[in-house]
Parts: structure tokens; C-alpha cells; sequence
């Protein structure tokens, strides 16, 4: 069902845990469709030193959380805006259909924390315009 | 080989070896078509007749009064479809409950788009129905009750005793979806004035692809598979030879052994259901704390999420099963489980543990000492737990 | 022990050992249900997947196009019935034959009962239906054409090819019931333009009970059996896991061994037609003489009965088959044998005898041996042959 990749980072997540102080958190999906990721960052100077998640929700959503931690950290803020659930879903060598909506909340998290963090600092980040964190993104593909 | 611990009794049970026993001469030697008039097909045709006699023993009926047919779901799909349309004339309308199977509800579901009406009655907190909601549902157009006797998420068993009595009264033709019970409680259909009954042969030790469909002598009922005259003409379709053959050696085990299975799964089963409440906190115990079957555990742990749950069981050698809408691919939790009331995130976070034959003692002490590792595990993960933690709960 | 010699191939065939070894383990090591996502659910998709390959491989078909049925019957009601009521917008008229198997004739009939319209084509004497004659029955409300590949008693192959233009031309769906001719006949559903096509996976060596339907992507059909989400949510119920994972090793076997299995039936299949030809008196082969299943024989031998021809043959060992009216307990012969136009009497006499892979020489000499024995045994009871000993006739 699940890619290695998806097992290794379902198993051992990285970055788990909070950012006391975090310059952004991010958080979306509701209980009610199973599943919520937060996210916190660290920003030095534009640039994510640091990040961390907590998820409730299935295997693949632990995963997509763990990898797009990963794939932000070091990164700046720009080049963290253009993370998309399309790259994620590569990134864990692909993830069955109906769990694709679990990509998609991973890079509505990373955009949700970046969100906040331009918010408390006044910016204005090109990406984030028409961003609307609190749109519900938990379609469930049925397979025919 | 790593460690595998299987709990996943109630999707479906492996195979004992004197059933696999009692079918193989069938597929290479007694391989004869039972409608065939040679030696070959009368030799085949004696089989499923000792196997009707036993299916009818294990469920007090009488032999013909036993078809066998491809599974659960066909004998669900026959029996209400079957008399629907059989007794349009007489009426329309349908009464079932929110926490039948799919096979049961889907069913319905289709015979609402073609003209027919149904109730679907309301369950307590435990999964019970009300037994006066029945008796004001009843009306003039009522043709049919279908009430599952045990449900297979929760194991919650129906009063079908008060439910058959009611049906009698009132000549409104009942239905049981038995493939949950079968094998698990003693059942007979008379007793319990049931006119139709669903079975189900791998939920009972024998093999996938077999079931049976119970019609009470007289009953009318329409066919589902219109072609042959196998069956009595009920059920077209050249028999399942090993298959029925499997079906009756499985049943009348169930039969002999059903005091020994009942005592051996339940202590395990209250074993487990002890063990995980003492250990693990914010859980709750999903079902009828008693009229629920012998093998069945179905915990809500809060703040984490079934899937997630059942893969890192996995990883562990241990099979279950969650009610989560993530593992089955559809938007909602387990109807079942919402319809006892409880919230989404709760009912997101159901495992269910179903014990069986072959489950040892080791097994257990082995799910008691992970599992609750597990939880921890996934709840220092997720973002609902922290609250609590926090004290924002 | 007795000499058995099994020539009823078209009813059933014996299972080949290769089929079981690989069903084995499935029974009760590999048990898992495949809708389980813990590793014994894991191992029974893998092996479901594998299955669904290898059959859709054997027609030319993708994967996602094969949907498993309890067998040939459920799978010719559920595609007659599914395309019936999902088109019954379109129209309310299904063109099918006289001579087509019981499955596929009173599933039509079920449907005329419930506001359909069927045109049952005539056959010639050989049971070829007349391409001219489909062509005019085809009208504005054609919703579906249900054609059999290849006749279960007289073996005569259809010209599918030329159904299959046609079908495409006017746009109606066309389903094949292609229980016999699956094994016996290369088929790819593109290349025939074939829409649904029923198979079976006893007639190939493979387990009771278990069958399949092709049906080609964007079809629009109902389902037979709802319930849970097995087969795309097409056909519900927990799989047949050893079944299917015979299905697809005996389609695989079947695939493979396709030209050795046809010349390997037929060298025995013709020398069994000369030899009875040129030793019995009035006798005639039903069926066409070069449009037929390699492994058919099918004879009408005047002035005597077909079920006390088969008793004679199965006291010697030796099992066939009959249309006789005797044999199925109806009062008419075979509507097959009817529908060519020959009269009572010598559809009464028929004899179908079918040949398979471990038909031997031998066997076909032992019938040669015996069968002008029994039916002259036969003949010297017949009333009938009186009169043409005494140059009545
Ligand atoms: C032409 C034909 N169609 C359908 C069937 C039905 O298949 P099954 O016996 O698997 O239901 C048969 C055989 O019985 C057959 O010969
Ligand atoms: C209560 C209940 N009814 C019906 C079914 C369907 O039976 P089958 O899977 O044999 O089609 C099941 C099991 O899947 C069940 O648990
Ligand atoms: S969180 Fe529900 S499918 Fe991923
Ligand atoms: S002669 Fe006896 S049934 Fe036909």
C-alpha cells in the first residue's frame, strides 16, 4: 500500500515535536476529517533554521508531514513557498490515490506556518496572496 | 520469521485444517457437476447433501430449506432484494437499523431509487436498538425486518429474540444477518422465529467465496441469479462443490466445538480488554459492555488517528482493524460508530481487536505490552494530545 | 476399481494439480481479506492483483476491467440485468438467441416480466444465428445484444466477429456468455468488439464457484450485489481468495497451452465422431460441423432415449450428457436441440460427449467399443426401431 519511504518516515518522523518561541505556526485540517497538522518554524534572517510538526492523522499523513519538514529546513522562505504537495508526494516515491489529499495538507501546513510568520513580521510574500489556510482541502478521491 | 499475531477474527478467519481436509478430494477427484446424472456428478450431488444436513443441524432447520450461495453479501443482497420485489404487491416498505452491514444497507439504499421506503431505526450508546421504536415503525406496507443479530464492528447482539416475536406477531416477514453470530452464538431459527437468515462460511473457519441464505418453508422470495435449476431452482449456477463441501464441515465444528470457542475467546478477550484499560488512559470501550460477541474488543483511544494506529500495529506483527475513515478511503468514520454518538475524532480513533481459535495467551500479553507503546508513541505526535497535556482539556 | 471414463468436460472439468498447488496456501496460511491493510490483507491483494492480470492477459483485456464473480450464472445476470436497468433510459430492448444458456434466457425472461422487451434470434440448423436477421432486430431502443460465444450442447461457435462490427456500428453494448469458449478459442475483446464477456472458471481446469466479467472501461452498469468496496465497488463481498488465485492459474494454464489443448481434443474428438458414424446406424452429429468447440461431440441417435443411454454409459464407466427432457426433469428436451428444428423424438436420443486434456486414446477406443453395444441394446426395447426393422420408415 505504502512506499518504504512513506514506512521510514511514518516509523521514525523526523523534526516531531514544538518550536517554543516559533517565528510561524501553521496549523490545518480539522478533527472532524481525521487529521490536523500544525507546524512550527524557526526563521533566521529569511532562512528556516529550524522546523517541527505534530500530526493526528493516518499514516500518510505522518509521512507528508515528516518529509516536508525535511524538505523546507535550510531552505529560505521563498524557496519554501514553492513547496507543493505534487513534490511531497514525489518525494515519498509516490502515495496510493485516495491519500494524495494527505500531500495536499502537508504543503497547506508549511504555507499556513509561512503565513503566520509574514503576518507577525508585516511582509508581504508573492504566493501567498489568494492563500486561504482555513479552505477545506480533505477531498477523499474515490477509486473507480 | 518476525512475530505475526493475527486479531482480525471477525473480517475473516483462516481455514482449520480438517475442513481444507474434507474439501481437497473435490477439486481434482469428486470433481463431478452435482446436476450431472453419472457417477461423477451423484457422487458430488451426496456431498452437498450431507453438507446442506449440516448447516441445517448447526442452526436448527431443516435441510431444504438451506441454499447456498457466494458469500454473505449475496445471501444479504437475495434475502431483501429477494423479498421486496416478491411481496411489492402486499407492500413497501422496510425496516432495518443504522448499524447493519454495507451489504445490508447498500441494499436497502437501492431499494429506496426503485419505489421501495425504509426505517432505519436508531441504536443506544451501545449499539442496541430500542425495541419500541420497532413497534412504532411497523406499519401497514411493512414486508420486512432486517436486523443483523451481532454487529461486526462493535459485537453488539440484537434482542432478535423480542425482534422475531414482534415480527410474528405483527406477519411481517424477518430477516437476520447472522454471519457475525453464526459460530459465536447458539442459534436456532425457530426459536427465535427468524424467516431468513445470512451465513457466511469464512467468518467460521471454512472457505472465502461460500455462504448460505436460510429461507423458512413457504417464504416467498424472488431469485437473484436467474438459470439453472441447481439450488431448487432458487439459485442458478453450478455449485461450489468444495466450497459447500468446506461449508459444512466448518459449520458442524462450529457447532460441536461452540461451548469450548465461546469460553476460549473471552477469556482472552476480557484478558485483553482488561489489561488495555488499566494500562492506557483516555480509552474508552466501544459496543455493549456484555451483550457483545465472546472475541470482540473495539477500543477509542483519543487523540490519535486508526490508521496510523493499525500500520504501526503491523510493523509489529499485530493484524486489526479501525473503523477510521482514512483506512477505508471514505470521507466518514464507520457508520456504525456514528451512530452510537460518538464525535469524529473519537470514532477516528477505533481499534478493533477480534479473537479467534487459534489466538494464545502469548498473543495477548504480547498485544498488552505494545500496544500501549504504540499509543504513546503517536500521541506524543499529535497536536490534540499536547492540549490535554497542557491542561487545555 | 470400475473403469471411469469422464467425457462431460462442458459440464465441469476435474481441477489440474498445478491449479490447486497454487491455491494451497491461501486456505490457511495466506488467509488474510484482502480489504485488510495489515500485512495477511497485503498478501491476499497481492495475489488477487496477479489473478486480475493474468485472466485479463488471457482476453486481452487490462486488469481494471475484470470484475470476479461467484461464477459463469452470476456473471451473465449481473451484466444483463446491470446494463438493462443502468440504460433503461436509453431503451427497453435486448436482442439475445434461442439457444443461449439458461443463465442468459431467464434473466431475459425476469426482465420481460419487468417492462423489457427481447427478441430471441432464431438459429439455423446447425445454431448459427443469420447476421441478416440481428441486423433488422436492432431498433432505437436496442440497449443490449447478449450473444454466447460458443453453444454449451452443440458446441457451435457464433460468428462473434461480425456480432461485434455490428454492435459497434449501431452503439449497443454487446455481451458475450463466453463460459465454453474461454480455453477452447483465442479471444481478445478488442479485436471481437466484445463490451462484457462472462467467464467461468470450472470449464478451464480451474475451481467451482468462481467466475468473472469482463466488462470494458466506461461501460455504465449496476450492481448486482452491493455491499462493501470489493472489485471498485463494483461486486461486493469478501473475495474469493482461492478461488481467484486458481481462476487466474488456470486462465494462465489455459492461455499457455491453448493450441496444444485444441489439437489435443480435437484428434480425439474426430476420431470419436468417425468412429460412431461409421458404426451406428441412423445416427447424426448435432451442431455444426466445422463452427464448433474443438472438444464437442454431440450426438442424436434415433428411436432410443437420452437418459437411459446415459445410465447404460455410466454403468460401463463411461459419463456424458443429454438434452433429453428426462435428464432435467422438465417436460421438454433441450430448447438448444428444439430450437434447430429437430423433432422430439430425436432430440430425445441426444448424447453429448465432451473431451478434455486427460481424455486418453484409450478412452475414446473404450467408448467405440461400447456405446454401438449400448444403443443397439437400446434400439431392440425401442418401439420405435420395430418399425423401421420392419421397413416402416
Ligand atoms: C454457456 C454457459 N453459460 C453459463 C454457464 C454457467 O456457469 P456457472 O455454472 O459457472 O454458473 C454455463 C455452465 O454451466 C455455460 O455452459
Ligand atoms: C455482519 C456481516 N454481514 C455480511 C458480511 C458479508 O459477508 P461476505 O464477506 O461473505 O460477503 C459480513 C462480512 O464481511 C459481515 O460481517
Ligand atoms: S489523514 Fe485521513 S486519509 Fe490521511
Ligand atoms: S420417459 Fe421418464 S421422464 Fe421421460
Amino acid at each position: 500500500m505504502y512506499s518504504d519511504k512513506v514506512m521510514d518516515h511514518f516509523m521514525n518522523p523526523r523534526n516531531v515535536g514544538e518550536i517554543e518561541n516559533a517565528d510561524g505556526i501553521g496549523e490545518v485540517g480539522n478533527a472532524k476529517c481525521g487529521d490536523i497538522m500544525k507546524m512550527y518554524l524557526k526563521i533566521d534572517d529569511g532562512v528556516i533554521v529550524d522546523v517541527k510538526f505534530k500530526t493526528f492523522g493516518c499514516g500518510s499523513a505522518i509521512a507528508t508531514s515528516s518529509i516536508a519538514t525535511e524538505m523546507i529546513k535550510g531552505k529560505t522562505v521563498e524557496e519554501a513557498l514553492q513547496l507543493t504537495n505534487r513534490a511531497v508526494v514525489e518525494a515519498l516515491d509516490g502515495l496510493p490515490a485516495q491519500k494524495i489529499h494527505c500531500s495536499v495538507l502537508a504543503e497547506q501546513a508549511v504555507k499556513s506556518a509561512l503565513l503566520d510568520y509574514a503576518r507577525k513580521n508585516s511582509l508581504q510574500l508573492a504566493g501567498l496572496e489568494d492563500f486561504d489556510p482555513t479552505e477545506d482541502h480533505h477531498h477523499h478521491e474515490e477509486e473507480h | 520469521m518476525k512475530k505475526r499475531v493475527y486479531l482480525d477474527y471477525s473480517a475473516t478467519t483462516p481455514m482449520k485444517q480438517e475442513v481444507l481436509d474434507e474439501m481437497l478430494p473435490y477439486f481434482t477427484e469428486k470433481f463431478g457437476n452435482p446436476s450431472s446424472i453419472h457417477s461423477f456428478g451423484r457422487e458430488a450431488k451426496q456431498a452437498i447433501d450431507l453438507s446442506r444436513e449440516q448447516l441445517a443441524k448447526s442452526i436448527g432447520a431443516k435441510a431444504d430449506e438451506i441454499f447456498f450461495t457466494g458469500g454473505g453479501s449475496e445471501a444479504d443482497n437475495w434475502a431483501i432484494k429477494g423479498i421486496a420485489y416478491a411481496n411489492r404487491d402486499k407492500g413497501n416498505h422496510i425496516i432495518t437499523t443504522k448499524i447493519e452491514h454495507h451489504a445490508v444497507l447498500h441494499t436497502c439504499e437501492y431499494l429506496e431509487k426503485n419505489g421501495f421506503e425504509v426505517t432505519y431505526l436508531e441504536v443506544d450508546a451501545h449499539g442496541r436498538i430500542n425495541i419500541d421504536d420497532l413497534k412504532s415503525a411497523i406499519k401497514d406496507q411493512t414486508i420486512l425486518i432486517t436486523i443483523m443479530f451481532a454487529n461486526n464492528e462493535i459485537g453488539t447482539i440484537q434482542p432478535i429474540k423480542e425482534i422475531g416475536q414482534i415480527a410474528k406477531e405483527k406477519k411481517v416477514i424477518f430477516h437476520v444477518d447472522a454471519v457475525q453470530a453464526f459460530g459465536n452464538i447458539k442459534i436456532n431459527v425457530n426459536d427465535l422465529n427468524i424467516d431468513l437468515m445470512s451465513l457466511s462460511a469464512h467468518k467460521v473457519y471454512g472457505p472465502k467465496g461460500i455462504g448460505a441464505l436460510y429461507i423458512r418453508k413457504g417464504v416467498k422470495i424472488h431469485s437473484l441469479i436467474h438459470g439453472g435449476a441447481q439450488e431448487r431452482r432458487r439459485r442458478a449456477g453450478t455449485e461450489n462443490l468444495p466450497g459447500i463441501v468446506g461449508f459444512g464441515k466448518a459449520a458442524a465444528l462450529a457447532d460441536e466445538n461452540l461451548e469450548a470457542h465461546i469460553q476460549h475467546v473471552k477469556v482472552l478477550r476480557d484478558k485483553l480488554i482488561k489489561g488495555i484499560m488499566e494500562k492506557v488512559g483516555y480509552v474508552r470501550l466501544n459496543g455493549h459492555p456484555e451483550h457483545r460477541l465472546p472475541g470482540n474488543a473495539n477500543f477509542a483511544f483519543e487523540f490519535i488517528e486508526g490508521e496510523s494506529l493499525l500500520l504501526s500495529l503491523d510493523m509489529l506483527g499485530i493484524a486489526g482493524s479501525s473503523g477510521s475513515a482514512c483506512t477505508s478511503g471514505s470521507l466518514d468514520p464507520s457508520h456504525v460508530l456514528m451512530a452510537l454518538g460518538l464525535s469524529h475524532e473519537i470514532a477516528h480513533g477505533s481499534l478493533r481487536l477480534t479473537i479467534g481459535d487459534f489466538t494464545t495467551e502469548e498473543d495477548i500479553d504480547y498485544v498488552l505490552q505494545e500496544l500501549p507503546k504504540v499509543v504513546d508513541r503517536l500521541r506524543q505526535m499529535s497536536p490534540l494530545y499536547e492540549k490535554v497535556k497542557g491542561g487545555q482539556k
